[in-house]
């Protein structure tokens, strides 16, 4: 199958971008711990214990919205993107492998923040854990599609949270539904649906991105 | 000069347009390019000379008119003002890439011979960033060649080169002539101008 | 030009038939209802309204399909003009629909009203869609970002509307409840007449919208032809 | 006219407004497109004296 060839050369050459210029993924480490710090001090003693979770969920949400903003950088510069897109390959590989990319980082960065926030706030379940597991799909399918639309145009740090936000706002209630409710069942499906509709969508519309 | 008719239509446009904004770059312009031709397009800056070649190699959607080219993506080669590779890896691992993507037979040879060719062999390992812009021109150059292109669509080829290395794109462009169906923009038309069949001054 | 110029007398006469006799029926033959009272004659509006709003962005994705399908560049302009129309009625179905919190249960903005929290998501979507918009040069580009943005925004409607009601229980336990309001047959008539006014109101809008901005794109050419 | 019947006619004139905001903003559209053929006429003739 060469299309998950070129997915697979895609991604080694983002990996190795990374291990290269080794910017973005210690920036996210870094802003996940300081993210939860700050989080701490603005919560007040009588705040209920959910509030911690709404807050992690915040934290991982702009955890994903800097490492996306770094996403197409490297292609930005020489215009290598033209260079992708023109090459034999299916275009959504070029989107499959920097979505993997992402996923990596924001699997990182969360291999640090969970113990982080066991550690400043409340014990990490196993429900916290899928949760994150799943919303981590739906926010790099979309976060990678919309990083390519901000690359795209001229206020791209400006556009990629307005563009992100809306979207990302039934992860967010997915997300703190299936740590907070006792049963959460509903809402880990819920996430999965929204992953399912937005990676197809995603990995439908990357082309019509990318290509005039 | 004259092509043989038999040949068959590489790039044919037909009242061709592009706007940008309310620029407007291209006006109305027919075309038609056999394959083994070579098409010269010359003009001053502006005039719309990368924006026909980057309409041609598909980056662009015309806004006016219609424009075919007759080949598959994997069978053309694009070389623009921007050597269109990453600056964080080094000369060897971005043709590494190019050369998976376009899913080229013999990767490693087919890279080292036109690394030894350019004369970036010595420099195969180095990070592109710290190459001089004759040295990026050059390692464009390769990427541009590596998958043996049926049409290459050449933006200013000599641009930033030194004399040997624009004697030694000289020699590539008379070796391809006649095979390679090409379109050579550029400001000095001379060193084209014996290979081309064709010229298109852009105003 | 002149047949889509009946077209467009047509249907702005027809709205504005329609509109009135919907305020009329509305607010002079509309039964009372037993429990709201006159309040309820707001219902006429806030739900037809929101009605069209969301046919606005439905038919803004349709367009946006059509532009990706056959790479025709009129669409651009067609999605671009629902998408505004559809933002207009969403900020009036906003406003109305805060007027209605009001009179109900004397908050201007409620969150377990779900449409109204629907609303307020899919308004900041489509202010996004003008932002990206107004941040790329016109052109192919555009219309492709554009028309990908809308046809999310049209998936994001039922996904986030499942998400607001999930979210009901462990955000806000729902403090108001008002299920779906029983509506008698001829409150269903007046209901039906006004939304149908709202409808006729968005096409009337909307074909004279995309005339000016059709106008508009042929006067540059015509300048441009000129200079 | 109790509060809540001032607030549903409120609420049904802020729709007319909004309507009529919309008639007026067209207005001035109409008239920046009237001026504009004008122009247009203008440098056409121009165009064609010359």
């Amino acid at each position: 199958m060469t299309y998950f060839a070129d997915v697979a050369a895609l991604a080694r050459k983002d990996i190795l971008l990374e291990l290269r210029s080794r910017d973005t993924l210690p920036a996210m480490l870094l802003f996940v711990v300081s993210a939860l710090v700050v989080f701490h001090f603005s919560l007040p003693s009588e705040a209920s214990a959910t509030a911690s979770t709404g807050l992690l969920w915040i934290a991982l949400l702009f955890t994903a919205l800097l490492g996306l903003g770094r996403a197409f950088t490297a292609e930005r510069e020489q215009r290598v993107l033209d260079g992708l897109v023109l090459a034999p390959c299916d275009r959504s590989a070029i989107w499959l492998a920097k979505c993997l990319g992402v996923l990596v980082f924001l699997g990182v960065a969360e291999a640090v923040a969970l113990p982080a926030y066991g550690l400043f706030f409340e014990p990490v379940g196993w429900e916290l854990v899928a949760a994150i597991l799943l919303a981590n799909l739906g926010l790099a399918a979309v976060g990678t599609l919309l990083a390519a639309m901000a690359a795209a145009s001229r206020a791209r740090e400006l556009l990629l949270p307005l563009l992100f936000l809306p979207l990302v706002i039934p992860v967010v209630v997915g997300g703190v539904g299936a740590t907070v409710v006792d049963d959460p069942g509903r809402y880990l499906g819920f996430l999965a649906l929204y992953d399912l509709i937005f990676a197809i969508l995603s990995w439908a519309s990357f082309e019509y991105v990318v290509v005039e | 000069m004259g092509s043989e008719t038999g040949r068959v239509t590489v790039i044919s446009a037909r009242g061709l347009g592009r706007r940008f904004g309310s620029k407007r770059v291209l006006r109305d312009l027919d075309l038609e390019v056999r394959s083994g031709e070579v098409l010269l397009v010359t003009g001053p800056n502006g005039s719309g000379k990368s924006t026909l070649l980057a309409l041609m190699a598909g980056l662009l959607a015309p806004t006016e008119g219609e424009l075919e080219v007759d080949l598959p993506r994997g069978r053309i080669g694009y070389l623009a003002h921007e050597s269109l590779v990453y600056k964080e890896l080094t000369a060897l691992e971005n043709l590494d890439l190019y050369g998976r993507l376009y899913h080229v037979p013999e990767r490693r040879e087919t890279i080292g011979a036109l690394l030894e060719r350019f004369g970036l062999w010595d420099a195969r390992h180095q990070r592109v960033g710290s190459f001089s812009r004759g040295m990026q021109q050059r390692l464009a150059l390769c990427r541009v060649l590596l998958h043996g292109p049926e049409l290459l669509l050449l933006d200013e080829p000599h641009s930033s080169l030194d004399a040997d290395a624009s004697s030694l794109v000289d020699v590539l462009l008379s070796e391809l002539a006649g095979q390679t169906t090409m379109a050579v923009a550029t400001h000095d038309p001379n060193r084209v101008q014996r290979l081309a069949t064709q010229s298109l001054v852009l105003a | 030009m002149s047949l889509s110029n009946n077209r467009a007398v047509l249907l702005a006469a027809a709205a504005s038939m329609l509109l009135v006799a919907g305020l009329a029926l509305a607010l002079f033959w509309a039964p009372e209802d037993a429990d709201q009272g006159f309040s309820q004659r707001i219902f006429y509006i806030h739900v037809p309204i929101a009605l069209t709003a969301y046919a606005c962005f439905g038919w803004g994705a349709w367009k946006a399909l059509r532009l990706l399908w056959t790479r025709e560049s009129r669409y651009d302009l067609e999605s671009y003009t629902a998408v505004h129309m559809g933002l207009i009625f969403g900020i009036l179905t906003l406003v109305t629909g805060s007027i209605w919190a009001k009179i109900s249960w004397g908050v201007w903005w409620t969150w377990s009203e779900r449409q109204l929290t629907l609303f307020l998501v899919l308004f900041l979507f489509y202010c996004a869609y003008f932002m990206l918009r107004f941040s790329v040069e016109p052109g192919p580009r555009r219309a492709n970002l554009s028309a990908v943005y809308a046809l999310f925004g049209v998936a994001l409607i039922p996904v986030s509307f499942l998400a607001i009601r999930l979210a009901e229980n462990f955000i806000h336990p729902v403090v108001f409840t008002r299920d779906g309001p029983q509506m008698s047959g001829s409150m269903f008539v007046v209901f039906c007449v006004c939304l149908a006014a709202m409808l006729a109101l968005f096409a009337s809008l909307y074909t004279n919208e995309l005339t000016g901005k059709r106008l508009d794109a042929r006067l540059r050419e015509l300048r441009e032809a000129l200079e | 006219m109790t509060t809540s019947e001032k607030y549903v006619t409120a609420a049904y004139l802020v729709v007319l407004a909004v309507i009529l905001l919309y008639v007026v903003l067209y207005t001035f559209k109409l008239s920046r497109l009237e001026r504009e053929v004008a122009e247009l006429t203008e440098l056409a003739q121009r165009r064609k004296a010359a």
